[in-house]
């Protein structure tokens, strides 16, 4: 009964907050909103960039040449053991004799083709291993690249053909580019939050008298605190929902744009309503968290 | 009778080197009545803020309801203070709350029921002719009208010990009588009650004892009123 | 001699309805010493607020030095306000400011040389025995010392018009009555001086004009002090 | 005299605010460098990335082939001609007969190579032009491709080949790019911007009673103002150099541990020293309009 008493008087606490000092609230859940904007537009930034580099890079391919004879069968069970032993793979296709010459002639220059007897243009059926950058890891890309060399000794395959300097060079391509997201996102983050902290700061600085009489009067931290939080946790909330607007419009804006500049086949991927609710839930802890490192230091201070 | 607060041998020394009290022994029995007098800069709001644990003593012992004020825990001084209830001579008020919340803050602190918390805070605003101010912000009060809402606060919870530090300053001779009367009251009731004023009008009201300041010393203690001395 | 200031049936309204003001109608001469006075709540803040400009009448005229506060544009404010020394019932000093800075802003205010403020400042401070404080912050002082950094602030340049409110709710009788000399004096030297109190004493002591507010009427005017009736 | 006297309250006024609260100093300083290293940072990465684009692009180029029997002070008119005519265009080199010849070599199957009789492969010797990409405009693109195509009539040029589609979307794609990149700089500028503009409001908030003591005082709105302003320049400049010093570090940090992680040939391209001074003003001016920007509204607003 006290208890339930006590929380009506921290939510009340919290909503005198919020209400009778308007600049100080529109300046918290604004600050709060600017910074998941910032974080929430980066983010889908660099979540797309990731797709862009996997498509850009044309993924990682290795050609499976096998001997002409190969039975239907044997394709399938080789077929089935790649994708079996190694879970970086994402397709295997197999292309017949046919596809092979195809391809070949379209390396060839037009002049030479002219003079050329089509039959004489060497072709051999084949496996198109297609792998996942995303799941490829460095731990077992050496592993992999040394198994996939020996698949040349097994029946029916007559040469594996991969670069296995070029995979790794992709792959540190790839590596490089995340480690420079994360890094990039780091920053942001780290940026976000100070700002989000160092507006608690000056907000709790600019209450410091009332904080001073409440704790006068006998209030406890926790009485002081708590409000403090929820206060935090409610403007969090407000502003992940106005960030999720902003950021929506923003790609929206930015991927029509794109579109209609760049002539890309940029996927009409829109950011999913569902990622509201991690905007809103992100709204609230980075409130909480703002809120909570910005009163810490000045109640361990206070008397 | 018991001592409600024993002052032994205590110095306060600011930062800066200021000696704000200079050894001063005091003891205030459970249910008396003392004022506190001085010139300006002898002491009597350190005095106050020593008992409120606002402040340590750099030597000597503070006791305030036989708990020792220096060697409370942390944790243990806002139950110190919901038995003390102050006027600060600076009113401490909390701007961003009405008049009613600002007296309220002492109730919803001891976690009392609404119903409670509005019945009591309602009667002393009348009782200090705050009625019709219940919704207005401190920024927009006059400076007696926040005196009496400072005081309002401090005595709403019938505390054991009330501590007025220059109460009269900001308030027109009958408001003064009225407030000393309020405060006579209460200590009727049985609570412990410390007057700091300058305001000889004030004393000279009232038959009680009288403890003067000066430069941080304790120079003189009497009686005072029409028929002392 | 000339009117100094002239209310002519001045009415303020604040919002929210309150009539601190109601058809106020005062003349104070050119080197006139006046206490105006009244119950809390009276409107005696509110009428130093209007001479200031930090409020407009909601209806009548205020002139001061027969300019009217009304009609001034307002980057003409501080000019007024320069020739006007005020002490406010809450002082209103900076707290990031030391004493000396907080006296000698007014100074500052008017472009002086560093040197002469640095001798004004000193002197004013030394005759209101705050000559050890130079470098406290006001936080630090006790009410009476901020008390009287505000007094010193108002006098420092010495200005044709003083406006004193309250000012010595915080002063023991002793520096009471030194503050209401030096204003005396100030007077003497052709300052037109008012003051806003309830203390009888204070009015007790001297005999001048006194207006008498009440919820915001002017109900009396007539001579104080001991001869006077 | 006055006047200089005047300057010297200013300068003091703005000392004292800086001195007298350091919870406000530090926050003000901090915010200013943290907005900084956030522009600083992403401008050089952005600045980097069209550098990465440019080179990842391969540039555009174009192939004039010339006849076989064209004479070198042809050869040398026509690159001139070029060079002249388009600004855009970086560089125009001479291939021989054999440099085409083993360029066609390198295109065909090894398989094929073995059966062919060398001189069977085509040859002709062609001109390599290769285009600037950040000097291309959109407005010129269309006339530099039309005016290339014409150059086919020429006497001593066979053909111009250039896919006029692959420019157009590499340049789309560019711009694309460059696009997004000047959308996520604005975003950042403006999250900057507001940062530091709600920072130093809330710090005039804070200094409320202060500034209005000041003004019942008899201080001008200038007095109240411009050591306002002077603090912002100084913190400004103050922010700058930290923030300089910042995202230099980072950069180092970052280019090094791409440099071993990835292999990349990541140009040492350092931050120049020189960049200094430009975040150090850009310190200064944003501390102003910060300053000018969070005391504005508040001004007007106090008599
Ligand atoms: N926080 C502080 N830091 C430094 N000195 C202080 C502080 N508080 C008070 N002092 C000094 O201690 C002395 C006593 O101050 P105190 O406030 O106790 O006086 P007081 O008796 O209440 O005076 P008044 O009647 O003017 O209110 C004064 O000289 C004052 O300047
Ligand atoms: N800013 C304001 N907004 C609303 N009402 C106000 C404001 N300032 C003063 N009042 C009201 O106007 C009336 C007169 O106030 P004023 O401060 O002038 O009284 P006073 O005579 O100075 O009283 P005291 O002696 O208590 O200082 C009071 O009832 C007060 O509540
Ligand atoms: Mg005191
Ligand atoms: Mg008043």
């Amino acid at each position: 009964m006290k208890n339930l008493r006590r929380a009506g008087y921290f939510l009340k606490g919290a909503v005198l907050n919020l209400t009778r000092h308007p600049l100080y609230s529109s300046v918290g859940i604004l600050t709060l909103c600017v910074s998941l904007i910032l974080v929430g537009f980066l983010g889908l930034f660099m979540w797309k960039a990731d797709q862009v580099i996997e498509e850009m890079s044309g993924g990682l391919k290795l050609t499976v040449y096998l001997e002409a004879e190969i039975t239907p069968g044997a394709v399938e069970e080789l077929t089935r053991v790649i994708l079996d032993s190694w879970p970086e793979v994402d397709d295997v296709t197999f292309h017949t004799h046919e596809e092979d010459r195809a391809r070949n002639r379209n390396l060839l220059p037009r002049e030479l083709l002219e003079e050329l007897d089509p039959s004489l243009i060497p072709a051999q059926p084949f496996l198109e291993v297609q792998l996942a950058i995303s799941r490829v890891t460095e731990a077992r890309i050496d592993k992999m690249i040394e198994w996939f060399r020996s698949l040349a000794q097994v029946q029916g395959v007559d040469e594996v053909l991969f670069g296995a300097d070029k995979i790794s060079v992709a792959y540190s391509l790839i590596q490089g580019a995340r480690n420079l997201g994360v890094f990039i996102a780091a920053v942001i983050v780290l940026a976000a939050l100070f700002f989000v902290v160092t507006t608690t700061r000056l907000i709790v600085e600019g209450r410091r008298k009332e904080i001073q009489v409440l704790l006068l009067v006998g209030a406890t931290k926790n009485f002081v605190r708590i409000p403090h939080y929820i206060e935090g946790v409610l403007q969090g909330l407000m502003a992940g929902a106005l960030a999720f607007i902003v950021v929506w419009l923003l790609q929206h804006q930015l991927l029509s744009n794109l579109r209609a500049e760049a002539l890309l086949q940029v996927p009409v991927n829109l950011l999913p309503t569902g990622m509201g609710v991690w905007f809103i839930l992100g709204g609230g802890v980075l409130g909480l968290l703002g809120s909570a490192l910005g009163i810490a230091r000045y109640l361990r201070l206070s008397q | 009778m018991v001592a409600m607060i024993t002052f032994a041998d205590v110095t306060k020394r600011y930062p800066g080197g200021i000696i704000a009290l200079d050894g001063v022994s005091v003891d205030i029995q459970e249910g008396e009545f003392v004022f506190v007098t001085g010139p300006s800069g002898a002491g009597k709001t350190t005095l106050i803020r020593l008992l409120l644990a606002q402040e340590k003593p750099s030597s000597g012992q503070v006791l305030v309801a036989r708990r020792n004020v220096r060697a409370l825990r942390e944790s243990s001084i806002p139950f110190l203070r919901r038995n003390i209830g102050v006027v600060f001579q600076d009113f401490r008020l909390i701007d961003s709350r009405t008049v009613f919340e600002n007296i309220a803050v002492t109730l919803e602190v001891l976690g009392l029921p609404q119903k409670t918390i509005r019945t009591r805070v309602t009667h002393i605003m009348d009782l200090l002719g705050l009625g019709h101010l219940m919704k207005s912000y401190p920024p927009m009060l006059s400076g007696g009208e926040q005196q009496r809402v400072a005081i309002a606060r401090a005595v709403v919870n019938d505390p054991p010990l009330i501590v007025a530090d220059e109460p009269t300053g900001n308030l027109d001779p009958a408001l003064s009588v009225e407030v000393m009367d309020l405060l006579k009251e209460a200590n009727g009731r049985g609570a412990t009650v410390i007057v700091a004023t300058h305001s000889r009008e004030l004393m000279e009201r009232y038959r009680t004892r009288c403890i003067y300041l000066e430069r941080g010393q304790k120079v003189d203690e009497r009686m005072t009123g029409g028929d002392a001395e």
